[in-house]
């Protein structure tokens, strides 16, 4: 099968035919990719989506020569950059097509510069590396430019900031300027925005596109987000499980997808749409009154360093209801769940229960409190032990409550059935399940405890879309049969909009927009509100605005 | 003319200096160094003149009249004179066992003129000339009086003598070393040198006396001839240091007894059966071999003034067959009613002189079925320990050990082992009336065949009763580079008359 | 391979079949076995001295030969190994004790650490070795004050190593996840945070063991260690030392045998950490 | 800067305060330095006048107030046995000491963090076996043992070194160093396993870290990787590891200035404590914490240094 050549005569940038790159014994499966073929264009952008684990890392790394050594190798296929065959090409010559021929930008920004070189040299290396003979003068020419070039602010000062003094976006743009410093032919973005909060992400995506239209290069583009790929794509690759199992223009296969598989992936998408069924009054349960909170500046010598995270919020919670707390990263939306769930104690104003101020709650009322008030928490690898099975786990809390053993062992297996999993996974650990099935012990373990209210902080975002459907679902679904009432902290607007019932904005610790989810997504008033409402990749409420227009 | 400089490896770390308020042989020796004596043993350990030219003693023995020397001086240029030499006999005295005796003896004691002073006695004394001519811990030494009128419990802290080398301070570190030159001005005797006495003349210009606190280092730093001498070496360094290209192992006039001390407060050594059941399970031989080794080094003796010195007898001593008399012993415990209380034998650890001892001993005492539990601690830990009178479950304990230079043991009088004023007396506390008696007749016994007499009595009584057990007795070995004139024939490693070739 | 599953964690079946790991244990175990079985091995007390058969090479009746007390070196060189190893182990048991208890207290409480902690950097501003000696001579030469002389200054490195796990896992997920359920606070620093310590600890308790044995040694020498009747290779090692030119297998044996046992112990050590930190086990190739 | 220092140095007062108060305690329990003052064959009645004149009939706390109050005016006392000044003898003693901890940790550092890169370079390859056997070894033996083996060979076999003592840099520079090279290769020995193990390690983890395989994915060469990249990154831990070592080190020097026979500090402690020498164990242990403290804070100014994440 050979691919269509979207951009006509010119000849691709890079090749790849027939790859197969075999996993060690003992992994998921045999291969980690296998029959992929792909040519990508000059000035072509194509995306690879798929699941994750689906392969796409493979075989970015796989182009780029760095496959873990000794644990992933590239077992049959041809992979030409610009004609050059590179799975023969020895260790030297890859060495000098990285970074001049080609380029990678990584998904995590913050791991992925090294922390104690100021991002001028970082940017410069790459050029000082392949044109050894280049004055330094003409390095530092070239990385100024280059820093203007991905409009980081005050670029004479940049060059000499380290990575820690910038913030994600920032230092994506530092990562995309490396890897635009030798005007590569190809540059491989793994997903470089996942761990961006949108108008970030949105911000990148733009600049990537201009830049590649600047530069002419070609791009091999990761994600598994369908809006994005909307956004940027010429071409897409649909993977699952090491295959490519669709592959076209990308116009023509979000609009109308082939293979089942895509199709799935795509129903899983959010659409935005509000959540259905109005806003009934509910009594309230919890009133959060002026909630400030100030990290730090109480310590004996730091003085001085306070930050606000949370600083004069005000909200509501009804029986029953959902709360989503929307608002970019750093904004303070975590910090208000984990006061409402008395991990920290407010420096200001109050929290309410039934109308009492949980501040003076003590003992067994504290007890009480704090078992009817569940946190689902972002991560759900990390907040489970690893060294626990799950039915330890889940009847931990139970246990704890007084609950006799055998009836919180029945209550657990019921739960596990609840939540959509097969009692065998009573006796397994975390690491022995998917992150979509780990998300549903967590919220299995907040159910163990039949609590009034569950705080989820970003329960869904490290799934991806389809297990991300599936949990969102359930949480729905839960919540209609057992009335606990909700508060769902998360980034993502479109997530936010199909489940709660009340949303409230925030920014920089502040309580910018708060209203019922309708009024909010599709009327907002603040500008705020419709930045991130814009910045929703794939053209954010545009069908759910025709919808509720 | 190039200075010669004679690097000397000490027995020990030299810290303090005030030979008067330490017992420590280290200081001791460097009490030889710098000061002068009134009188001083010679080889066969008989008492010399040294500053005194002339003496006389009264026919009834009762008043002593010296005469200094001509030409001696202090360090600081100071004539010696009477007065100093009377100050420092006092505050010696003061610390001294014999020095106590003769100054209770003592009814007057003041100078006569610069060079001449006088000791009256109220009672007989016939040790005063022995007591001047003390050898060793503690020695009479004479210092200038204004230092001598330091009170005998507060250290001095200038170090000037009349002696054959001069102090120097600047150079001292404590523990390191301590470095001593010619006094230029120093008048030595005319005879020639014998143990203590005689002429002691410094052939070479410097001295730097330092301390190793590793004596296989000290071992190879003579054999790379990187110093002179080794004051003194371990048994177990002389197999390694003889035959040595450019080395010389040289065996000493002085030598040393290990001694064996039982608790008299406590059980079971309250009871003499006990004690004598311990002295017949004890033999030297095995003792020597495991603390010497080499037969050669070491003596068999039951000597409790030492042997070959002028009181030696055999008289009461047991220890002294080859094999141990186990079942003599054993019987006498029978006989004592011993019921296995327990006894707590101390054993110093970082003292290598006496590492083989406690563990002899228990392996001993556990042979005639004794409960025997073995303590051990470093050297001030038990020194403390020894001092302790307490039964043994509240920290007492029931044998201990000393080490003495022979020199130490040789009178009656100043032989410590032999105190018999029970608690109030030496670490063992043994308490005699009988013994008591003898050492008074001794002490007030000038004639030299009536105190071969009386010793020999009192050590008959010492043995019955097990004052104290001597362990054996072995020369001091010390080492030096063949360029190197040998150590004098003297039972204290003095270094006077050593030169450098 | 069910059963096998069960009773060993994956992580336990890894680190076994690591090599270093794997032969570190055998020459430690192989030592223990000798040490054990030292009454049966040797036909000498270690004890007995026959001063008149002193520093004998090496021969059909004396394997190791004797020492300069006559005893017989290779029944001292194996009951001391019984000693040696026996103090190494319970000096790791007990700085391991002491400072996981330490370490978890500080690690939980802000003003307990503020206080603890500044004790255990006074300990630690110590020299061990001067710490130790004057322990030793505060205690008398004893098995007990040895073993406290040598645990004492390494507890405060446990506990620093106690308190830096429970810093970074009281922040995790699932520790804050337990407080959530209103699990007690000392309930989840035992089920949840205290197993994180395992791995490192694992680590630093082999590390402890060996220098345990090595100060012991170094005790030995400076003439304040254990009671020098009882072999120890410390001991002997100290004891041998003035006539090791001589007759060098006075510490060539008891030497040897210390070395190779800090050796297993170090590999072994070393061999639990490549495996057990994820990042490092993840490089096997 | 200025900050941290102040802030490190209000830190320590409490850590000297411990120091000092279990230093007391230690040493005034072990009992009463007049006995060893007065000698093996003192009589009891010398013995009692000593202790009374040292003040050790006194209350201990009474004994503790006088000798804070001492402290604080800068009074450390006069050796018991020595009668000089403490500080002095200190300061008699420090030369060596100092010197020799230097020229350890210079030469130990120079040869391990290489030792310790080309381990992880080469993981798991003969050449990391090898070393990481070697650096295990020097952990293995104890010090004075491998000092003897030392000065066996090199001074009395190949006759190459002198067997002992010391020689000050600022008298005789060559006869210096001739006198250093085998205590410092002594002392080497056993710090470089610490340090070359954990310099290992730490690379090996930098090595998986992220920003590498950004490095590897600019092309940038595996030596300037290594050396560049991942040494500055690991240097955090091995100069905790130092710092630690530093520690160590000073009860490595005891042994080893016995061995060689350096007049040092070491030694010094170790006599005192032995005589029960007090003033000067109480002075130079409150040294040796002083010395820690300040060792402390250069390594949290190399921190700064080396990482511009760390603020104070
Ligand atoms: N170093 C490795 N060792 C073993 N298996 C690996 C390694 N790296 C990746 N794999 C396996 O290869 C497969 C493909 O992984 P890959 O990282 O390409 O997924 P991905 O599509 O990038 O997923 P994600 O969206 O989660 O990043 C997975 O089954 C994964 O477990
Ligand atoms: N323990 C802490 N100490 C100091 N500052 C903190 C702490 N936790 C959070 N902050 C700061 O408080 C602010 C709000 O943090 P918070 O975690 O509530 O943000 P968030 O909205 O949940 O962001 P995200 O979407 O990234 O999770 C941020 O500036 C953050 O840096
Ligand atoms: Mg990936
Ligand atoms: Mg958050």
């Amino acid at each position: 099968m050979t691919t269509a050549q979207a951009a006509g005569t010119a000849s691709p940038v890079l090749s790849i035919r027939n790859l197969a790159v075999a996993l060690p014994k003992g992994g998921d499966r045999a291969h980690a990719v296998r029959g992929l073929n792909l040519d990508i264009g000059p000035q072509e952008i194509v995306c690879i989506v798929g699941e994750s684990g689906s392969g796409k890392s493979v075989t970015a790394s796989a182009v780029m020569g760095l496959l873990p050594p000794g644990t992933l190798r590239v077992e049959s296929g041809a992979i030409e950059l610009e004609g050059e065959d590179l799975i023969a090409a020895t260790p030297a010559r890859m060495r000098e097509l990285r970074g001049d021929r080609m380029a990678m930008i990584f998904q995590e920004p913050m791991t992925a510069l090294n922390p104690l070189m100021t991002v001028g040299a970082q940017i410069g290396e790459a050029i000082r590396v392949h044109r050894p003979g280049l004055a330094a003068s003409a390095v530092r020419e070239r990385v100024l430019e280059l820093v203007r070039d991905v409009r980081l602010p005050d670029p004479e000062r940049m060059i000499g900031a380290y990575p820690h003094q910038m913030s994600g976006g920032q230092r994506q743009r530092v990562m995309i300027a490396m890897a635009l410093a030798l005007e590569p032919a190809l540059i491989i973005a793994d997903e470089p925005t996942t761990a961006l909060d949108i108008t970030t992400q949105a911000q990148i995506l733009r600049l990537l596109r201009e830049l590649q239209d600047r530069h002419h290069s070609a791009v091999l583009f990761i994600t598994h987000d369908f809006g994005v790929v909307h956004d940027i794509a010429d071409r897409v690759l649909v993977m699952r499980q090491g295959e490519v199992v669709e592959q076209g223009a990308a116009a023509e296969v979000l609009a109308a997808p082939q293979h089942p598989y895509t199709r799935m992936l795509l129903d899983a998408v959010p659409q935005g749409e509000v959540k259905a069924e109005p806003l009934a009054a509910a009594a309230p349960l919890i009133e959060i009154e002026a909630l400030e909170l100030v990290y730090g500046g109480r310590s004996l010598f730091g003085g001085g360093r306070a930050v606000r995270a949370v600083d004069g919020v005000s909200l509501t919670l009804g029986e029953g209801e959902t709360l989503g707390v929307v608002g970019e990263s750093g904004s303070g939306k975590s910090t208000v769940g984990r006061c409402l769930t008395g991990f920290n104690t407010p420096t200001g104003g109050r929290i309410l229960y039934r109308g009492r101020d949980i501040a003076g709650f003590r003992g067994r009322e504290l007890q009480a409190y704090r078992r009817g008030v569940q946190m689902i928490f972002q991560d759900p690898y990390r907040s489970l032990n690893p060294r626990r099975r799950i039915r330890d786990t889940l009847i931990e809390g139970p246990l704890q409550h007084g609950t006799p053993r055998a009836e919180a062992l029945s209550r657990a297996a019921g739960l596990v059935e609840m939540v959509g999993l097969k009692p065998d996974a009573l006796d397994r650990y975390p690491h022995e399940f998917s992150g979509g099935q780990r998300q549903r012990i967590c919220i299995a373990r907040a159910l163990a405890m039949e609590p009034e209210v569950i705080v989820a902080d970003e329960a869904v975002s490290a799934l991806d879309v389809s297990v991300q459907a599936q949990v969102l679902e359930l949480i729905d679904d839960l919540q209609k049969r057992l009335g606990f009432a909700m508060v769902f902290i998360t980034h993502d607007l479109r997530i936010a909009a199909a489940i709660s019932d009340r949303i409230a904005v925030m920014q920089r610790g502040r309580l910018v927009e708060y209203g019922a989810v309708d009024e909010v997504f599709l009327r907002p008033r603040g500008d705020y509100t419709r930045d991130l409402l814009a910045a929703i990749p794939g053209g954010g409420f545009a069908r759910a605005e025709a919808a509720a227009g | 003319q190039e200075t010669t400089t004679l690097k000397v490896v000490g027995h020990a770390a030299l810290k303090m200096l005030d030979p008067i308020t330490t017992t420590a042989y280290i200081t001791r020796n460097h009490g030889y160094f710098i000061y002068d004596t009134l009188f001083a043993v010679d080889a066969n350990f008989e008492p010399q003149p040294q500053m005194v030219k002339d003496w006389s003693v009264s026919d009834d023995g009762m008043t002593y009249t010296f005469t200094l020397r001509d030409g001696l001086a202090f360090h600081d240029g100071a004539p010696v004179t009477a007065e100093d030499a009377v100050a420092s006999v006092r505050r010696w005295a003061a610390r001294d066992l014999t020095g106590i005796r003769m100054m209770k003896a003592a009814k007057e004691f003041v100078t006569v003129d610069d060079k001449t002073f006088r000791l009256v006695l109220s009672e007989p004394f016939g040790a005063v000339i022995d007591a001047l001519a003390k050898p060793s811990s503690l020695v009479p030494f004479i210092m200038p009086k204004r230092i001598a009128e330091t009170s005998p419990t507060e250290q001095i802290r200038e170090y000037i003598g009349s002696g054959p080398f001069r102090f120097v301070a600047d150079e001292f570190q404590p523990g390191v070393k301590a470095v001593y030159v010619r006094n230029e001005a120093y008048v030595p005797r005319d005879e020639a040198p014998s143990g203590l006495a005689g002429g002691k003349v410094a052939k070479v210009d410097r001295v730097e006396y330092l301390s190793f606190p590793d004596q296989q280092t000290a071992a190879n730093a003579l054999t790379k001839g990187e110093v002179d001498i080794l004051e003194n070496i371990y048994a177990d360094t002389v197999g390694q240091l003889t035959g040595v290209d450019g080395v010389e192992v040289q065996k000493l006039k002085s030598s040393n007894v290990p001694t064996m001390r039982l608790n008299w407060l406590q059980p079971p050594f309250d009871n003499v059966k006990v004690r004598q059941a311990v002295l017949h399970a004890i033999s030297q031989t095995d003792f020597m071999d495991a603390q010497i080794g080499d037969p050669e080094l070491y003596t068999i003796c039951g000597a409790m003034f030492g042997c070959g010195t002028p009181l030696a007898t055999e008289e009461g001593a047991v220890q002294t067959a080859v094999t141990p008399d186990f079942e003599g012993a054993k019987a006498l415990l029978k006989d004592a009613g011993y019921k296995g209380e327990k006894v707590v034998v101390l054993h110093p650890t970082d003292l290598a002189s006496l590492s083989a001892v406690a563990p002899m001993t228990v392996q001993a005492l556990r042979q005639i079925g004794m409960n025997v539990e073995m303590q051990s601690m470093d050297w001030a830990t038990f020194l403390q320990r020894r001092n302790k009178k307490d039964p043994v479950d509240q920290g007492g304990w029931s044998v201990a050990y000393g080490n003495w230079n022979m020199l130490d043991l040789t009178s009656p009088l100043s032989n410590l082992n032999l105190d018999t004023r029970g608690s109030n007396g030496y670490v063992g506390w043994s308490e005699d009336k009988t013994l008591a008696t003898l050492k008074d007749e001794f002490a007030a016994a000038s004639d030299p065949a009536e105190k071969k007499r009386l010793a020999a009595a009192i050590q008959k009584r010492a043995y019955e009763l097990v004052f104290y057990i001597p362990l054996g007795t072995y020369a001091n070995v010390s080492a030096h580079r063949a360029g190197v004139d040998p150590l004098i024939d003297s039972p204290v490693q003095v270094y006077w008359g050593i030169a450098k070739h | 391979m069910a059963a096998m599953s069960l009773a060993l964690s994956p992580t336990a079946r890894r680190v076994l079949a690591s090599r270093p790991v794997l032969l570190g244990l055998a020459i430690v175990a192989l030592m223990v076995l000798a040490a054990i079985l030292a009454p049966y091995l040797t036909s000498f007390d270690p004890t007995i001295m026959k001063p008149r058969f002193r520093l004998k090479a090496p021969d059909a009746t004396y394997w190791f030969g004797t020492d300069a007390l006559g005893r017989d070196l290779f029944s001292r060189v194996l009951h001391g190994g019984q000693v040696s190893l026996f103090l190494g182990l319970v000096v790791c048991v007990v700085a391991v004790g002491i400072g996981t208890v330490l370490g978890l207290l500080a690690g939980a409480t802000r003003l307990l650490d503020a206080v603890l902690m500044r004790i255990m950097d006074g300990i630690m501003a110590i020299p061990s070795i001067l710490l130790a000696v004057a322990m030793v001579s505060l205690f008398g030469a004893s098995f007990v004050s040895v073993v406290i002389a040598i645990a004492f200054p390494d507890i405060p490195r446990v506990v620093r190593l106690v308190r830096s796990v429970v810093l970074s896992v009281r922040e995790e997920p699932y520790v804050e996840a337990a407080l959530g359920l209103g699990v007690p606070r000392w309930l989840v620093l035992l089920r949840h945070v205290l197993p994180n310590c395992v791995a490192p600890l694992t680590v630093q308790a082999t590390y402890i063991f060996a220098s345990a044995i090595l100060v012991e040694a170094v005790l030995g020498f400076l003439g304040v260690g254990y009671p020098p009747d009882v072999p120890t290779w410390g001991n002997i090692l100290a004891e041998g030392r003035n006539y090791f030119q001589q007759a060098p297998w006075t510490i060539f044996f008891a030497g040897g045998f210390l070395a190779v046992t800090v050796l297993s112990v170090n590999i072994l050590g070393d061999g639990l950490r490549d495996q057990l930190d994820p990042k490092l086990a993840g490089r096997r190739s | 800067m200025l900050r941290l220092i102040a802030l490190r140095l209000a830190m320590s007062v409490p850590v000297v305060l411990v120091v000092v108060t279990l230093v007391f305690l230690l040493v005034r329990l072990t009992g009463d330095p007049a006995t060893v003052l007065a000698g093996d064959l003192a009589s009891p009645e010398v013995v009692a006048a000593i202790t009374a004149q040292l003040g050790l009939d006194k209350p201990l706390l009474h004994q503790y107030g006088i000798w804070i109050l001492d402290l604080l005016r800068g009074d450390f006392g006069v050796s018991i046995a020595s009668h000089q000044s403490v500080i002095g003898e200190i300061a008699g003693r420090l030369e060596p000491t100092l010197v020799l901890a230097a020229a350890s940790i210079i030469v130990t550092v120079a040869l391990a963090v290489p030792m310790g890169v080309i381990a992880a370079r080469r993981h798991n390859s003969w050449a990391d076996r090898l070393l990481m056997l070697f650096s295990v070894l020097g952990f293995s033996i104890p010090g004075f043992v491998l000092a003897y083996i030392f000065i066996l060979c090199f001074s009395l076999w190949l006759d190459l070194l002198p067997v002992q003592g010391y020689v000050s840099p600022f008298d005789d520079p060559w006869g210096s160093l001739r006198h250093l090279v085998l205590p410092t290769l002594t002392l080497s020995v056993f710090f470089m396993s610490l340090i070359a193990r954990v310099a290992r390690a730490s690379i090996l983890e930098i090595l998986s870290e992220d920003f590498v395989r950004t490095a590897r994915a600019k092309g940038v060469p595996e030596r300037v990787i290594l050396w560049k990249h991942a040494l500055r990154n690991a240097a955090i831990p091995i100069v905790t590891v130092i710092g630690i070592g530093i520690g160590m080190l000073i009860s490595g020097v005891v042994v080893t200035e016995s061995v060689f026979n350096l007049p040092g500090v070491g030694r010094l402690t170790i006599d005192a404590i032995l005589a029960r020498d007090y003033p000067v164990v109480q002075g130079v242990i409150i040294f040796f914490s002083l010395a820690y403290v300040s060792v402390n804070l250069l390594i949290d100014i190399a921190y700064i240094l080396i990482d511009p994440r760390i603020r104070y």
